[in-house]
């Protein structure tokens, strides 16, 4: 058994794939965060966004890298409206969401889910696409690491880095930290507290859309209507194990995750890794329910 | 504050407005694209006038989980049906008769399945049923097509276990999934009998009932392996944990997948994880013309098992050859009727197979000189004919028993069919030098 | 032999001591007012009394049973009910339907609905809801809602209620009527209440007994008058930024 | 709600149901093979209802006692011969005793977090069915029953009976006044003496009961179970789209919703499939935001009468 060559590979690609992993989620965990809603239909936002990728590397013939920017703006967009659309009606003139608002989100953005993916399924029809992009591998010793999934990685971090420093360091960050903590804050400083939720929104799904560019690197063919069915419940474990609102939980969460997923498959069968994957959501709800960061 | 909530109201007014002309016209653009670039469109076929109808009765998803493959196989039937039609059509007792097809979309969902065959069989009468596609969908049309004693021809259900049932009415047209490698085993005994084999496969029941036939397969041949592992159908981001597990078992072939995505995967971090195998065979992907562009260089010389392939050169000569009659349009005639459909693509091997269905049915109702059940059902047990798709023979349980699966490679670009040698186009290459 | 007790009782919350040391003596039919600026652990305490909370530490007992360690829902079964600073009617139902939950629930042993439904209407109009007793809860007023609140507190059929700033935000008048309220009804029913109150006016008049918390420690306990002339009060609250209306 | 009033839902109720049987008994195969998978629907409906409906927490995962339920009468048919009957019982049993191991310790968590442990519930559970062979290759077992299309017709209406009889039944008694109580503001009930632990358990538990009956009936109905569809969310987003479109909690709502679901996809289907999905999602999502009680709120608003005698 050549257990430590194999245990260090698996690392290697659980961290990279961890960092997609987390910046996939992360869109989800801004606007939980912040907004305090669960968007179910989050997988479904993912899935545009690496459809986004597919067609901008068609017809314009870029990289997942390069459409990621393209998507965060069309992210953007879509978060505002989507904030309008759905959110608006249940959050205003509300201090703190009340259970009623959150079933009322949660049910409404779930009708959005089906929506949006049977209608991909109508004009992307079911046969998975894919975006090929390999700029290579690069070789330490026994380890092999393919250049896109390193790339991706970075950008993943670079990402989250990004929110985090503009909710800490800029005006606008710091109001919408205000909103997080206490939606009069933001009225106190002379802001609207709805535009604030809608700018948060609006960045959560700009960074769910890039997310879904960049998953496209790991999902060569994978592209499909239904993706979101997985990628959604990965992200709400991420974000559970990071603990909403935590810019750096997403990274946590996403690494744990990815490492988890695959070191466990050197031990055990893929299936009862993917198994672990989603069971240890239970623990920490029961035991940290704030997330595994302090 | 007063001035607040209305200008939020009116504000909100305005993004209803915009969102509900965004909906408007990317329903409109939608269902433009839908219609012309989408939606497949069937054949105009005219139907000879003056004969009575013979009505083949199924369900094909269209929609759901198995459109692609579903919209494959109805194109392939509306070809063969339509070949049929316009050569001569049917004849029993030395009346003419047209092949009608009566299909609904079933959405790939099994509840949708027993609604439409009773109504197919109590409301539109068919007199003869297809299977639907899948085995899954297969196995719950099966007991309809027993109870109502109307024969069913199963062309998208390969798992074995539909055959141990006992049914007497639902016949294979094809191989069934624990045959799928047998092509490629068989030459790596007879050329490479040392190699060791490593099998990965996606865990899905198709993908599962090949795999572990085959690595069954193997041991009784004298090959050894290895390796033998599954991993979830829905996650295939990383299989460089099991690529390296395999290559760390001393492992010189690799053998399994699953469906189109885990192919191109395994392949694709074959050369992240730096092992280059010496023979490569994989489920479904390597099939698709996708497979090698998506590639390029490092799909080169990877074979898989394919039921059918456009390029494989069964002919009345080689039904000759074989001793058994021929029915049904040639290769080129099988395509040229499918291509006459908007949107349908190129046949694969869904299409071929579900086309067969259609040809073995009619040669029977022809060899019964009849349209009972009971007549036609013994017409198609004591059958033994050459298609387009390849031999037609059914074991004592309807499975199919003389169909032979072939295996393909890629070299230099090109799809070469590599075994069994009566439909070769070219000879193995071995060793995969990855890309 | 008084009624309710706890025994040094303590919270932490993180880092953070909410109570420290806290005993307090509820004998039968008594009002003991809590009184003490903002976070000086008033609702704390009451919320460990009520199982909402677990204390770190000590001990409280009802007729010397031990009831910290057991959940709210329990507790009531045991004669305690508490109502909640900020109203949480069921917003689902009637006034009458939210009132008959707690007959129902409490320790009444009536377990049909119909009874259950007119108990309630007796009750609502003990509180001098009656008129309003079929309007939707979520259409009643701040002080309605708390009205309600004592309302089912009382259907529960409890001996022991712990109020929580049942008087605040009321206007002049309607803390008037409150205040009357109250003391018809503790002559009525004669339960042991426990009122944790901001409004100076409203514990002085109805408690006999005041105990006042700063910063989780008791620092004075006496009748209103003493209470009022205690030094250490007086700072405490002029400390304060929120000094006794 | 008047609980004084004499049940008029409950006796329209009946009457839909006795038609259902007629129905059935009538027309034969043609109809029942189309109705069993109404009265399949309406069943899971139900029994989402339980704890979604009345209790208030989402369940995004329900399909996992419908799979169960499924496994079950397919592993008893298939491998050891047994009576689907008892196979349904074996899936309801199943249902609940799963219901109960995994509501004591999901049921903690409120809101949001319940959802999202409903939904990894169902992805783990379908990773580890796949580990045991005896659940078939690939979790795929298919069987061989000679139908008798009445005895499923009749089980599942059974059970639909069984489930609104309960409903009507837990709504009017103590127990629904405890369960809308929760609903409302958990904390509140605990501090008036309901015990919200065990009233949601119950509520998960009839949900499990049902939902692993149904399951059963499903597989006997469809001659197999696959493990890709079983766990499919597909029958979960349904499920609670039946019960968010005809009214949450109410005695009436689901089947009202079973059947504005299945019915249209029943006759779409052979026009415009693609349509149903996504009416279906436009449905809920028009609901959710602009009428949270559904097509029985609707109803009951629109109309004096129909507010006092629909429940």
């Amino acid at each position: 058994m050549v257990a430590v060559e194999l245990i260090v590979r698996d690392l290697a690609f659980g961290l990279m794939l961890g960092c997609v992993f987390s910046v996939v989620a992360h869109g989800l965990n801004i606007i939980w965060g912040v907004v305090k809603v669960v968007n179910i239909a989050h997988g479904e936002f993912i899935m545009l966004g690496a459809y986004g990728a597919y067609f901008l590397n068609l017809f314009a013939g870029i990289t997942p890298l390069e459409s990621a920017p393209v998507n965060a703006v069309i992210g953007l967009l879509v978060g505002y409206a989507f904030y309008y659309a759905f959110l608006h009606r249940e959050l205003r003139n509300k201090q703190t969401i009340t259970l009623q608002s959150e079933m009322v989100t949660l049910a409404a953005t779930f009708g959005l889910s089906l929506f949006i993916s049977n209608l991909a399924i109508i004009l992307f029809t079911g046969n998975p696409v894919g975006v090929n992009y390999n700029p290579g591998t690069l070789q330490f010793g026994y380890l092999h690491v393919p250049l896109a999934a390193l790339y991706v990685a970075i950008v993943s971090i670079l990402i989250i880095a990004g929110t985090w420093l503009f909710l800490e360091k800029t005006f606008i960050g710091s109001t919408i930290r205000a909103y997080s903590q206490d939606v009069t804050a933001t009225e106190l400083v002379g802001a609207n507290p709805a535009t604030v939720a809608s700018l948060a929104t609006a960045l959560g799904f700009a960074v769910t859309m890039a997310g879904g560019a960049l998953l496209t690197v790991w999902v060569p063919v994978g592209i499909n209507p239904l993706m979101g069915a997985l990628y959604a419940p990965i992200s709400f474990v991420i974000v559970v194990l990071g603990g909403p609102g935590k810019m750096w939980g997403s990274l946590v969460g996403g690494l744990t995750l990815g490492v988890l997923i695959d070191l466990v498959q050197a031990f055990a069968t893929a299936q009862i890794a993917y198994a672990a994957a989603f069971l240890i959501l239970i623990p920490v709800l029961v035991f940290r329910p704030g997330g595994i960061l302090k | 504050m007063q001035a607040k909530p209305r200008r939020l109201a009116k504000r909100t007014t305005a993004i209803i407005v915009i969102a509900i002309v965004a909906i408007v016209i990317v329903s409109g653009g939608g269902t433009y694209y839908y219609i012309n670039y989408v939606a497949p469109r069937p054949i105009s076929c005219t139907l000879p006038s003056g004969r009575d109808a013979i009505k083949v009765g199924f369900t094909i998803s269209l929609t759901g989980t198995y459109n692609v493959e579903g919209s494959k196989s109805l194109a392939g039937i509306e070809a063969a049906a339509c070949w049929i039609n316009s050569n001569g059509g049917v004849t029993v007792n030395g009346k003419t008769y047209n092949i009608v097809l009566d299909y609904h979309d079933d959405a790939s969902s099994s509840s949708n399945i027993s609604p439409l065959y009773t109504s197919i069989i109590t409301q539109d009468h068919a007199q003869f049923l297809l299977a639907p596609y899948s085995s899954g969908l297969t196995g719950t049309a099966a007991p309809l097509a027993e109870q109502n004693n109307l024969v069913m021809l199963s062309h998208g259900g390969s798992s074995d276990s539909i055959w141990t049932k006992g049914y007497k009415n639902v016949f294979g047209v094809l191989s069934p999934a624990s045959t799928y490698f047998n092509n490629a085993i068989n030459w790596l005994k007879a050329n490479h009998l040392g190699d060791k084999l490593a099998f990965l496969h996606s865990d899905d029941s198709f993908s599962t009932t090949a795999s572990v036939a085959a690595s069954r397969y193997a041991v009784q041949q004298g090959l050894t392996v290895v390796y033998n592992y599954s991993y979830p159908s829905m996650g295939t981001q990383d299989l460089s944990t099991q690529l390296t597990a395999a290559q760390v078992a001393g492992a010189d072939d690799l053998l399994g997948g699953g469906h189109y995505a885990d192919g191109l995967k395994i392949v694709q971090q074959l050369s992240s994880v730096g092992w280059t195998p010496k023979f490569i065979s994989l489920l479904v992907a390597v099939t698709e013309p996708q497979f090698q562009q998506q590639l390029g260089g490092a799909a080169n010389l990877v074979t898989g098992p394919s039921q059918w392939e456009t390029t494989v050169t069964y002919s009345p000569a080689s039904a000759q050859t074989a001793g058994i009659p021929w029915y049904g349009p040639t290769e080129s005639q099988f395509v040229d009727y499918y291509s006459k459909q908007a949107n349908a693509g190129s046949p694969t091997y869904h299409s071929g197979e579900a086309g067969a269905a259609i040809l073995v049915l009619v040669n029977a109702i022809h060899n019964a000189n009849s349209l009972d059940t009971t007549a036609v059902r013994q017409a198609i047990s004591g059958m033994h004919i050459m298609t387009f798709f390849g031999q037609f023979q059914v074991d004592a349980t309807g499975k199919q028993s003389a169909h032979s699966m072939v295996l393909v490679q890629w070299q230099n670009g090109e799809l070469a069919v590599v075994a069994p040698a009566i439909v070769t186009s070219g000879t193995v290459k071995y060793p995969y030098t990855g890309s | 032999m008084p009624l309710l007790q706890a025994r040094n009782v303590s919270k932490n919350f993180g880092g953070v001591q909410a109570l420290k040391d806290v005993s307090l003596d509820l004998p039968e039919s008594a009002v003991l007012g809590l009184i003490g600026p903002n976070g000086s652990g008033k609702s704390t305490l009451l919320n460990i009394i009520a199982g909402v909370e677990k204390p770190t530490s000590g001990l409280v007992t009802l007729d010397s049973k031990r009831i910290d360690n057991l959940r709210t829902n329990r507790v009531v079964r045991y004669g305690l009910a508490k109502t909640h600073q900020i109203p949480k009617p069921f917003s689902n139902m009637t006034a009458r339907e939210n009132v008959a939950v707690a007959v129902l629930y409490g320790r009444r042993n009536i377990h049909s609905p119909t009874p259950a439904l007119e108990e309630a209407d007796r009750i609502l109009s003990m509180v001098r809801m009656g008129s309003r007793k079929d309007a939707p809860a979520d259409s009643l007023t701040v002080q309605e809602k708390k009205r309600l609140e004592l309302a089912r507190a009382i259907a529960t059929g409890a001996s022991i209620l712990l109020l929580d700033e049942v008087f605040a935000g009321l206007s002049p008048e309607e803390l008037k009527d409150s205040i009357q309220l109250f003391k018809k009804l503790h002559d009525e029913l004669r339960f042991s209440a426990l009122v944790v109150e901001h409004v100076m006016r409203a514990v002085l008049s109805l408690s006999q007994k005041v105990m006042v918390l700063e910063e989780g420690r008791v620092i004075a306990t006496g009748s209103p008058d003493e209470i009022v002339h205690d030094e250490k009060v007086i700072q405490a609250y002029l400390g304060s930024k929120n000094p006794a209306a | 709600m008047n609980i004084q009033k004499p049940g008029l839902t409950l006796y329209g109720l009946f009457i839909v149901m006795a038609f259902l049987a007629a129905a059935a008994l009538l027309f034969g195969v043609a109809v029942s093979s189309i109705l069993v998978f109404l009265l399949i629907y309406a069943a899971l409906a139900y029994s989402i209802n339980f704890i979604t409906g009345m209790i208030g927490y989402v369940d995004f995962g329900h399909v996992l006692f419908m799979a169960i339920g499924s496994y079950a009468l397919a592993t008893l048919v298939s491998y050891y011969g047994a009576n689907p009957l008892l196979g349904v019982g074996a899936g309801a049993v199943l249902g609940l005793v799963f219901a109960l191991g995994i509501g004591l310790v999901i049921l903690r968590f409120r809101g949001v977090y319940f959802a999202i442990a409903t939904v990894v519930l169902v992805l783990a559970a379908y990773n580890i069915v796949l580990q045991f062979p005896q659940l078939g290759t690939g979790g795929e077992i298919i069987f061989n029953l000679t139908l008798q299309p009445l005895t499923p017709y009749f089980t599942i209406w059974t059970i639909v009976l069984i489930e609104i009889a309960l409903t009507y039944y837990v709504n009017r008694s103590r127990i629904g006044f405890g369960i809308r109580a929760i609903k409302s503001e958990e904390d509140a009930a605990s501090s008036v003496g309901v015990s919200p632990q065990r009233l949601k358990l119950i509520g998960y538990m009839l949900g499990g009961l049902f939902g692993g009956a149904a399951g059963g009936v499903y597989s006997w109905s469809t001659s197999g179970v696959t493990a890709g569809p079983a766990f499919d969310f597909t029958f979960s987003l349904l499920m609670l789209a039946m019960i968010i479109i005809g009214g949450v909690g109410t005695s009436i709502g689901p089947l009202l919703g079973a059947v504005v679901v299945y019915i249209p996809s029943y006759f779409l289907l052979t026009s415009v499939a693609q349509a149903q999905p996504l009416i279906i999602g436009l449905l809920v999502i028009i609901m959710a935001l602009f009428l949270p009680d559904g097509i029985v709120g609707l109803l009951r608003r629109s109309n004096e009468r129909l507010r006092l005698v629909l429940e």
